[in-house]
């Protein structure tokens, strides 16, 4: 068991962990209330490969997600108003309601527009990662994917590329066990579906709990440090679960009763909170506290976007081409 | 006959299909898991437990690797039929698409002909750009391609049930909207309709007229050819009086059906999901351009989404694919001119 | 001002674009090895000598990856030139073109663009189907990317250097047998020309009339702008007068210049190496079909490659592919209509 | 070593890579004369690859290949006449004269049609040994693609569906050591592009001397035999060398001379003739008349070509899509 970080810094983790799981469990009952368009890939059970990669990242460093975005997204500090609006469709959302649950970012933060393409963002993360390189920065590209993402050819290519060319990146898969309904064990031979196709590149790889914060920042400090240092990428393998359905209208009919409950007890962030109190890191009084707090904030965005404008119907024609603006 | 959804009729025809030939087997990410949705749009649901592992096949994520086996397996003797669960991924599979299936044949001379069938669901949803395009303009583009968009149940189980027997790749376009299928979809449109319980196919290359008019042509396919029923139907009380035919099958294309109905209306509109610079309407116009000019009493008239990616919040999307008072309004004008 | 061929010229404006902008870079298979050929055609011979193995990168054969490359880097900060040794590898990197390239922009609402060039040569060389598809058409149906296919060595530096400043992804159609290369191919146009040696830009969306005339417009691309011009000489000797109109960019395309032709000579001609089903040509004959039908004596005619892919024989790729004589006879028959 | 087989085999291996030396020798100095149309890209250099794969393949099995498929064309069995017709796009070419150099193959003999997409073939190779599972027949897709290839994404694809499926199927890379001007050291960091890749899919693996046809024919063997048993898919890397240019006007600048002359040593034609006169399995004078036969029959063969009928302009029009034939 890794050790325990001084307080601010644990707590930095648990608070960032708590409101990625309580936006998601908001954003699903706005779903089943039928309130929020469009459809749902939510990342909560999966929070502390997020936040355990993402913590120590510099403003300057860039993440690149999927269809399954928020936790990375508010992880990296796109703001929860941008994202709750893009979720309602709003004119203020992050993409001005131009893009959806499946295209939220903010390049300002270092957050690439998240990708809905399984796979499609791998070789954009080479692009981007050969970009810190070559304009000499120490800057580096962390890219999520999937366990079903690593079937795809982008994954060859790109980590092919990023081997030969030596990349400040770092490919974490977050292997929740099921592509959508598929098994993973249906499409793949291997055990570890990325880490163990490391040797194919000549990139080191690491498997890691990923349903334990602290042990993904450790790794991902490990990795991180590499890229930084001109060493080149390196894949990290997350071992985590969904709680939610693969997308909206989804019970997981296709999971084993057992295996959720097994993967159920090892909750990320209700592991992490009573480790937390456990080592008196701080009282539950004081959690609670926390978690109201972000509970509250995160109702109040809800209220905002609900009563937030709408974007003009005309402005869809706009953004086809770049019109100039923050960059 | 029993009334049934587009999803249902789909599935009807694959059934049969896979019943009197055991060459026909179905491919595609979650296509059938236990538990799972059969597909995205629930075609597929339940043909694992009649066919079994070996015939309905749960593949990797992996495009090229689901084109490429329809190519090779279509080639040796077998009739595939993969599901994209979104047209959007078909630009994943582009090269088997365009270069192999397309090619093949040609380039054998001859010798080798490659029988596959490639579903794609298409059609705005509020999902965001990448999962709602309509793109049966780009691979009408693609010699040794068939393309088709069937848009009722009987259509959608007699040409579903053609494109397996065809001996070429034959891509569907099959509109979320239209399903009807079990996962519900805001704003689906109630298709369901009466699907005969034999063994019929539907031609390609034959136009339906959905709906008989002597003022203006209006050619739509899939959802915007139920909108533009809507529309000839709001119009008839103006009215303006509107034939509305659905192409049904792009590649081929029935010009006739169209002309014939030119030379009575002498007004031609084509309406398209599908965004307007180089869509399959600009050939459509172009076709009348070149062969039926003196025919029109006004000019074509071409009314498709706006050229832009497909944006994600309602009022947007609404504004950017053709409405029903969009398609009246320009009917309208048309007919006035 | 020096004469030059149209590789000699892209290479220029690559050069002096990655002198006076250190986020210009060059990628691609076989980009500049030493001893190799720079690129299928010698457009990238000798940059790595200059500018170093970092910003003429030579790529493992991963289409998907070259094109992301271009993606991720263009969207923070560079501005990356891909060389695809033939257009028809753009089917491998279809989906990071159109769903990621084109889409990204508007996507993230604005905030996030990509200045990328894509260079895709076309043209049927004897290579056979999968080595000789013009694809122009493809792209003009994607909103988010822009078009150009230069035909000169004036518009070919001017347009590149253009098409590198530009801050969205451009796709590049540089055609074989008009680029004049050391790389000698059969039945290549000689096309050298002067090129100024300052830092001049040809704008896009402007078209070029190649040769002014009275009686019919002819618009033509690439290789086909000449065997118009050439087509247009010899029929001036019949007494018919032809103007040729190179609209250099598809999008945006310069619709102005050839409706002001239009109006002048009433009878419209397309003349492109694309197939014709669905081509660029019938956006064209679209567009007047739509707002230039009355400027029109006669019908449009498109004159295309036929719908097949292309053969690898020459009289039949010959046959497949406008000729001067085929161009002929369909402007005379429009001419006299 | 390996040791010689009988007389008869090893004396029909060496006729076979004889005739496509002499196959693509011709055909450069048809293209040095300039009365070739199109392009090459010439096998010879690789004939103990093809001819030792494929000289146990029944007629039922099938090969795939890509733009460099002359040596694997005729070692399947295409005839010679076809082929050569096709370099010449005449009408009796095997593709009608519409294929060309790139695209020469005959289905009915198990060749198909060859693919100049690098990597292109390798999902259609998994698409055919499907069906030769589905169909419960025990025959066989041996698929042919070079170093550079596996780079494509379109090989992890294919490699890892081939092993979750235990496909009949056995992926042979030609490791010539370039993809066209590039040196595979370049675009990759492993050994072995091809080998070294299958425990990424949990596919066995051989690395073979691709310059010896008897290696090459015990390894395809065994690759072959597995396959059809039903024990799934095998990697073969085969180390070998062209002995040409890239294509036509590639005179290799960027080889090594000492690299060629190395490699030219290993000449596997020269070398498995020696060998053959040196166990005293023939005697030289019976390998020439042998030899000169096979000569005659290309010259024959090639005054046979350019004699024959150019296809028909109009005939182009034809087989876009089926018109029914030969199967
Ligand atoms: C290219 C492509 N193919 C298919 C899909 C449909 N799809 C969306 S998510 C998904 C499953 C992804 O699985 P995984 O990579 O494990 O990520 P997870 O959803 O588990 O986070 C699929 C098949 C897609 N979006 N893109
Ligand atoms: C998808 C694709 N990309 C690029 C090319 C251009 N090209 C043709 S052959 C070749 C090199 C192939 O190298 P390798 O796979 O090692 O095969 P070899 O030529 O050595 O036999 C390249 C890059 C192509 N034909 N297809
Ligand atoms: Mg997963
Ligand atoms: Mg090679």
């Amino acid at each position: 068991m890794i050790k325990m970080p001084e307080k601010e810094r644990a707590v930095g983790m648990y608070k960032k962990m708590y409101q990625i799981r309580q936006y998601e469990e908001t954003i699903y009952y706005l779903f089943l209330e039928g309130i929020m368009p469009g459809t749902i890939h939510q990342s909560h059970g999966q929070e502390a490969c997020a936040v355990g990669m993402i913590y120590d990242l510099r403003k300057e460093d860039y993440i690149l997600t999927t269809h399954r975005p928020a936790g990375h997204d508010l992880a990296k500090g796109v703001s929860l108003r941008s994202m709750m609006c893009e979720m309602f469709g709003k004119a203020e959302g992050c993409c001005k309601g131009k893009g959806g649950a499946m295209h939220t970012g903010d390049i300002d933060v270092g957050a690439v527009t998240a990708n809905a393409i399984v796979g499609g963002n791998l070789p954009i993360a080479a692009g981007v990662a050969l970009r810190c390189k070559m304009m000499k920065t120490d800057n580096v590209a962390v890219c999520f994917f999937g366990d079903g993402a690593s079937n795809e050819g982008a994954f060859h290519e790109a980590l092919n590329a990023a081997a030969v060319w030596k990349l400040p990146v770092v490919y974490v898969c977050e292997n929740n066990l099921y592509s959508a309904t598929t098994s993973i064990k249906l499409t793949c031979n291997l055990e570890n579906v990325a880490a163990d196709r490391g040797s194919a590149y000549g990139i080191p790889s690491e498997v890691v709990d990923g349903n334990d914060v602290l042990a993904v920042n450790e790794a991902g400090a490990r990795a991180i440090g590499r890229a930084r240092r001109g060493e080149g990428p390196t894949i990290l393998e997350l071992k985590t679960y969904r709680i939610g359905g693969h997308s909206r209208n989804d019970a997981c009919g296709y999971r084993p009763n057992e295996e959720e409950k097994a993967w159920f007890s090892k909750d990320p962030v209700r592991t992490f909170r009573e480790r937390l109190i456990d080592e008196r890191v701080i009282t539950e009084e004081e959690l609670e506290k926390i978690e109201k707090e972000i509970t509250d904030e995160i109702d109040a965005e809800v209220e905002y976007a609900k009563n937030s404008k709408d974007p003009e119907p005309e402005s869809a024609l706009r953004d086809v081409y770049w019109e100039g603006g923050t960059r | 006959m029993a009334e049934m959804s587009i999803a249902d009729a789909l599935k009807l025809a694959l059934q049969e299909e896979m019943r009197r030939d055991e060459t026909v087997f179905c491919l595609g990410e979650d296509v059938d898991i236990k538990g799972g949705m059969g597909g995205a749009f629930t075609v597929t649901k339940g043909l694992l437990d009649e066919f079994g592992p070996e015939r309905v096949i749960n593949t990797p994520i992996a495009e090229i690797l689901i084109s490429g086996v329809c190519v090779g397996a279509g080639m040796t003797g077998m009739r595939p039929v993969a599901d994209l669960q979104y047209g959007d991924f078909l630009f994943c599979m582009m090269d088997q698409l365009v270069n192999q299936a397309a090619k093949m044949c040609y380039m054998s001379g001859g010798k080798v002909h490659i029988p596959m069938v490639m579903r794609a669901p298409c059609g705005a949803t509020n999902r965001g750009a990448q999962h709602a395009q309509s793109l049966e303009s780009y691979f009408i583009h693609v010699p040794g391609l068939k393309v088709i968009c069937p848009s009722t149940p009987y259509d959608a189980k007699g040409m579903m049930k053609q494109a397996i027997r065809d001996d070429n790749p034959v891509l569907v376009f099959e509109h979320k909207l239209l399903y009807g299928s079990a996962r519900k979809e805001k704003d689906a449109i109630k298709t369901s309709g009466e699907v005969p319980s034999d063994d019929y196919t539907v031609e390609f290359g034959k136009a339906a007229v959905r709906r008989e008019g002597k003022d203006v042509t209006i050619v739509a396919n899939l959802l915007m050819s139920y909108r533009a029923q809507e529309a000839a139907k709001e119009l008839e009380e103006e009215g303006i009086s509107c034939e509305v035919i659905d192409p049904r099958s792009l590649v081929p294309f029935d010009y006739e059906t169209v002309e014939r109905s030119v030379k009575k209306t002498g007004k031609l509109m084509i309406v398209h999901e599908d965004t307007y610079n180089g869509g399959w309407g600009a050939q459509v116009a172009a076709h009348f351009a070149q062969h039926g000019i003196f025919d029109l009493d006004a000019p074509v008239k071409i009314v498709a989404a706006y050229d832009t990616p497909i944006p994600f919040a309602s009022p947007m999307e609404n504004f950017i694919i053709p409405s029903v008072e969009r398609i009246k309004k320009e009917a309208k004008e048309l007919a006035e001119f």
